[in-house]
C-alpha cells in the first residue's frame, strides 16, 4: 500500500499543500483536476524527482521519501511521451533493463514481450520521431513497465492523442491494468477517463485533495460547486434552502424545489442536464420534482441536442435525436420537466 | 506586386549587400593570384596558419570542457548566488576583447597571483600560453551561453524518466542530456573555435605581437600591416573569411 | 541533497566564476583611487570618452536606418537571392573585425572606389570618418539580425488585420509592427552602441592610432599599454567595463 | 454576392486548388475542414492578404482579387484575437476608424456602441493582455465590425476559448448575426459550429471544397467517407454491394443490410450511433434493417452511454442514461437493433 501523509512542496509558481492519500496494491487511482491543481509535482514527488517540503511518503510502512527515484520501484509515463529520440523504440524500451547489467539476450527477450503486449513489436527498429502518437504513448507505457515497477504513474497519458486513439489506448489500459495487476496512479483533466478506468479517484484543486472516492460518488455527489462545474454539471441556480428532517425545500425564486441535503440557507443546487427526463405529459413516478413548462430553446449537437425548458427558471436537459423525433417535440411547445429529489446536488453558495 | 514601401526597403536592402561584397570581394581580389598564392605559402604565413591551429585547439577543448558542467548547473540547479553568477559570466560577452587583454595583463603580471606563479616558475605573459589563456578567457562565456541553450531546451523529465529507470542523475546526464544536446554542442564548438582562431585584441595584449613566436592568424594581419607588407596581411586576412564562410 | 555529480559541477563553476571575478576585479582595484580618478580626468581620457561617445552614437543611429529597412525586408518579403542575402549578411558575425578593418582600408585606399572618392576630395581612411564607417560595417550584421529576430516574433497576422482595417502596407509597419518590435529594437540599440563603443580591430587599421586624433578608448587602451601608461590603460578599461556593465 | 472561380494559391506548404463557392448576402457560410484543408489561406486570399496564383473573386460582378485589403470592405478576426498589444481595447476597436480619418468625437460614439453589443463597454480603458480570451476575442469582433464592412471573415474565432465561453460566444455569433445582417464567412474544424451557426457550408480537404450544402446535408449525406469520418460517423464497414432498382443489398460478410444508393461493388457503410433504434423486443416500423444481437459493451461516457451489440458485426448505439436504467439494459443481454435504409450511408471503398 502507498501512503502519502500531509505531503507538501512547492515548487515555482507550483506547490502541494498538506496531501493525503491512501493507495491499494494494484488500485486504479485516478487524479483528477484542472491544470495548475498540482497533479503532476505530487506525481513526480512520489517518483521522487522532488524532495518534499514536509509530510512523508511510505510504502508498505517504509519511508520512501528520501530514496533515489530509482530505488522505488515506480514506472513514469508523461503526456508527451519523452522517449529518447536519440535510441530507437527498442533501446528505450530497454534502457531500464540495461541499467540493471541484464544479458543482452534477456533484454531482447522482454522487450519483445512487453512491446506484443502493447501491440508494437513491429516498431522496434523504428525512432521515436517516425511514430504516431499513439505508438510513442504505447512505446513509453512498455518502457515503463518492463521494468515490472510497483507502481505505473501516468501523467495525462492521452492528452495529446486523437479522439480516436485515446479511445482505443484507454481500453487498453484497462487491459493492461488487468493483467499486470499493478497499482496505477493517472492523472488526468478528463472526466471520461474517470469512468472508463478508475476504481478510485481524487479530486485536486489548488495543491490539495478536495473529493476522494469512487467515480460514482463524485459524479453523483459532488462535494462542491468546483467539482460539480469540473465534471460537467448545468443547470446551476441560486436558491435559499430550508431543512426539514431529512429533505429541504429549496426556493430558487420562481419554484420551489426538494432536495435531499442537510445544508440550510443560501445554496447553489446544480441538476444535471441528463437526469432531467422530459414528457409530453405528467409521469407517474417517485419523482419528488415535476414541473410544466414551454420548450424555449433545442440545440443539436450531433450525438444528442439540448432541450431549454422555461419552468420558472430555464432547465436544461439532454436527449438523443431520436426521442425528439418519437416525442415530436419543438420550440413553443408545453412538456414535462422531472427530476429525483436525489438528482438535485446542493453546494452552499 | 511591389509597392513604393517594399521597393524602398528592397533597394536599401540591397544597396547595403553590394557594399559589403565590395569591401571584402575588394580584398581577395586586390593582389594578383601569383602573388596570393606566394604570400600564403610564405614561411610566416604557414607559421601563423600553425600556431592557430594548435592554439585554438587547445582553448576550444579547454571551453568544453568548462561551459559544459557550468552550463548544466546554471541551467538545473538552483544555489545561491545564481543571479549573481549570471551576471559575472555574461558580463565578459559584452566586454571588448582588449579590456579582457588588459586584466589578464595585469593579472599574470604586476598582480600578487602573478608574482607568485612567475616565483614558482610558471611566467605566463608574452608566451603562446598566454595566447590559449586570452582565447579561452574571452570565449568561454559564448560556450557557456551556447552549451546553455541547448540543455535549456532539452526537456528535464528526459533525465526524469531515466531517473525512475534506474540512472543515476550523472547516468540521466551522460546517457540522456548529452547525446541529446550534441548538436547544441557541435554548433558551440564550431563558433568557438572560430571565434579563437580570429581572436585579436586580448592575444595582442596578453601574448604580445612577436613575429615568428606568437604571431597567430591575426597578429600576423597586424604586424604585416604595420609593416606596409600588404600581401601578407591579405593573405592572412584571406584565411580568416575562409574560415568564417566555413564556420557559418 | 547534494550528489557527487552535482558537486563537481557546482564546483567546477565556483572555480570558473572566482577566476573571473578575481581577473577583471584585480584590473579595476590595480592603481590607487586617487590615481584611477588622476588618469579618468586627465586631458588624453577626456578627449577618448568624448570621440567615443560621439562616433558610437552616430555610426549606431546609422545602423539602426538600415538594419530596420534591411530586417524587414529579409523577414517579410521573398525576393530572388534570399538565401545568398543571408548568408552575405551574416558572414560578417563570424568574420575577426581586424580582417574587416584591412578590407575597409584596401576599399577607401588604393582600391578604385578610394581612389575615385580621394579625386572627389573624399579621404577616409585615418580620419575620424574612418572610426564610424569601421563601426558601422562590424556592427550592422548585430544589428540587423537583432532586429529581424524582433520582427519574426510578431505575428505578421497583425499587419493582415491592420490592413482590412485600412492602412496600408507602410501604414501597417509604421502603425503596428514598429510599436511592436520596440522593445527588441531598444536592446540591439543598447548592444550595437556598447560594442561601437569597444569596437578595436576594425577602428585600429581604417582609422589608425592616432594620439589625440583617431583615439577612442580601446586606442587610448592600446596606445598607453605600448607607452607603459599603465594606470591611463586602466582608466580606459574600468570605463569599458562600467559600459559593459550597463548594457548589460 | 461573394463569387469565387477557381481560386488557385499556393504558399509554403498549403495550397488552394481551384476553389469555386459562390456566398449570398447576408448569409452565414462556414467552412470546415481540418488543420491544413487550406481554410484559411482561403479566407486570407478574399480579405486580399495574398494574390491568386490563378481564379477570380467578384463582389457584385465586380472584380476585386487585385485589390488592396482595405478597399475590400472585409473584416478580419482570427483564433488567436490578434489584438494590437500596445493600444487599449478603445485604441483597438477604433484603429480602423481613425484611418479613415473620422472625428474623435465620433469615433469614440461608434466604437462605444460596437463595445456595448459586444458587452465589452466596461473594458475600454484596458489593455488586450489584461483580458480573458473571450473578452478579447470580443473585441476583436467589434474591432471588425465598427467599420462595417460588407463580409465578416472568422478563422476558427472559437477554437481558444474554454468551453463555456466558446458555447456563449456562439450564441452571440447567432445574435450578431440576425442583428447586422452581414455576410459572415466562418472557418472552423468543430462540427459543432456548423449546426449552431450556418446557414450553409462548404467542407474542404487538401485545398478543395469536397462538399457544399445545408448543415444537415452534409451531416446526414456526407459524399466521402472523409466528410463522414470528420463529421463523426461511427459503425463504419467494409461490404458489397449488388443494386436492384432504387435500393442496395450490402453484403458485410456476417449480415446483409439494406441501403438507399446506386453505388455499386465494394463499398464502405456507416452507420451514425444515433440513428440505431435499440430495443428490447422487435419492434413495428417501417425501417428495414432489424437485427437480433447481443450487447457486448456499455461505455458510460458522462452525458450519453455508448452500447456496442454484436449483431455479426459489432454495431454502437448511443443511449441516454435514463433510457439505459428505464429499458434495464446489461452486458450480455439479447436486444434487437434497428436503423433505417436511409440511416445506411454508402460510401465507394
Amino acid at each position: 500500500m502507498l501512503q502519502i501523509t500531509e505531503l507538501s512542496k512547492t515548487l515555482g509558481s507550483f506547490a502541494l499543500k498538506g496531501v493525503s492519500l491512501s493507495i491499494a496494491d494494484g488500485e486504479y487511482f485516478i487524479i483528477l483536476g484542472p491544470t495548475g491543481a498540482g497533479k503532476t509535482i505530487l506525481l513526480e514527488t512520489i517518483a521522487g524527482i522532488h524532495a518534499p517540503d514536509a509530510g512523508s511518503i511510505t510504502m508498505d510502512g517504509h519511508e520512501i521519501s528520501r530514496m533515489e527515484p530509482k530505488e522505488r520501484g515506480v514506472g513514469m509515463v508523461y503526456q508527451d511521451y519523452m522517449l529518447f529520440p536519440h535510441l530507437t523504440v527498442e533501446e528505450n524500451i530497454g534502457f531500464g533493463l540495461k541499467q540493471r547489467s541484464i544479458d543482452p539476450a534477456a533484454i531482447r527477450k522482454q522487450v519483445g514481450e512487453a512491446a506484443e503486449m502493447l501491440g508494437i513489436g513491429h516498431l522496434l527498429e523504428r525512432y521515436p520521431g517516425t511514430l504516431s502518437g499513439g505508438e510513442q504513448q504505447r512505446a513509453a507505457i512498455a518502457r515503463a513497465l518492463v521494468i515490472k515497477p510497483r507502481i505505473l504513474l501516468l501523467d495525462e497519458p492521452l492528452s495529446a492523442l486523437d479522439v480516436t486513439t485515446r479511445e482505443r489506448l484507454r481500453r487498453e489500459l484497462v487491459l493492461i491494468h488487468r493483467r499486470t495487476k499493478i497499482t496505477i496512479i493517472h492523472i488526468t483533466h478528463h472526466f471520461e477517463d474517470l469512468f472508463a478506468l478508475a476504481e478510485r479517484a481524487a479530486v485536486m484543486q489548488n495543491g490539495t485533495v478536495v473529493q476522494v472516492g469512487t467515480p460514482e460518488e463524485i459524479f453523483k455527489r459532488p462535494h462542491t460547486e468546483f467539482i460539480a462545474n469540473f465534471t460537467g454539471m448545468e443547470n446551476l441556480i441560486r436558491g435559499i434552502s430550508t431543512v426539514h428532517d431529512t429533505e429541504a425545500s429549496i426556493d430558487l425564486g420562481r419554484i420551489t424545489v426538494t432536495a435531499l441535503t442537510d445544508i440550510e440557507g443560501e445554496v447553489v443546487v446544480g441538476i444535471r442536464p441528463e437526469e432531467v427526463i422530459i414528457s409530453a405529459g405528467p409521469i407517474a413516478s417517485g419523482a419528488r420534482n415535476s414541473y410544466r413548462g414551454v420548450i424555449t430553446d433545442i440545440r443539436p449537437n450531433g450525438m444528442f441536442s439540448w432541450v431549454t425548458i422555461d419552468i420558472g427558471e430555464p432547465l436544461t436537459g439532454v436527449l438523443t435525436p431520436q426521442s425528439l423525433a418519437t416525442m415530436n417535440l419543438a420550440v413553443g411547445e408545453n412538456v414535462y420537466a422531472t427530476f429525483k429529489a436525489s438528482a438535485v446536488h446542493v453546494f452552499a453558495a | 506586386t511591389p509597392t513604393i514601401f517594399s521597393a524602398t526597403f528592397l533597394a536599401i536592402s540591397t544597396a547595403l549587400l553590394v557594399f559589403m561584397v565590395a569591401v571584402i570581394a575588394g580584398l581577395v581580389l586586390y593582389p594578383s593570384l601569383p602573388q596570393l598564392i606566394a604570400s600564403l605559402t610564405s614561411a610566416e604565413i604557414l607559421f601563423a596558419i600553425q600556431l592557430s591551429l594548435i592554439t585554438s585547439a587547445i582553448s576550444t577543448a579547454l571551453c568544453i570542457i568548462i561551459a559544459v558542467p557550468v552550463a548544466y548547473a546554471m541551467t538545473r540547479f538552483s544555489f545561491p548566488g545564481k543571479s549573481l553568477a549570471n551576471v559575472v559570466v555574461n558580463l565578459p560577452l559584452s566586454l571588448p576583447p582588449l579590456v579582457a587583454g588588459v586584466a589578464l595583463l595585469i593579472f599574470f603580471g604586476p598582480s600578487l597571483v602573478g608574482t607568485v606563479l612567475r616565483a614558482s616558475g610558471i611566467d605566463i605573459v608574452y608566451t603562446v600560453t598566454a595566447i590559449v589563456v586570452a582565447q579561452f578567457f574571452v570565449n568561454v562565456p559564448y560556450m557557456i551561453r551556447i552549451t546553455r541553450s541547448a540543455f535549456e531546451t532539452i526537456n528535464p523529465r528526459y533525465e526524469h524518466v531515466a531517473r525512475t529507470l534506474g540512472c543515476s542523475d550523472w547516468g540521466a546526464f551522460r546517457q540522456v542530456t548529452l547525446p541529446l544536446a550534441t548538436q547544441g554542442l557541435v554548433a558551440g564548438l564550431v563558433i568557438t573555435w572560430s571565434k579563437s582562431i580570429g581572436e585579436f585584441g586580448a592575444v595582442l595584449l596578453l601574448a604580445g605581437a612577436t613575429t615568428m613566436k606568437t604571431e597567430t592568424l591575426p597578429i600576423a594581419v597586424y604586424l604585416n600591416i604595420s609593416t606596409g607588407e600588404l600581401n601578407e596581411a591579405i593573405a592572412a586576412s584571406v584565411i580568416l573569411i575562409g574560415i568564417a564562410l566555413v564556420s557559418l
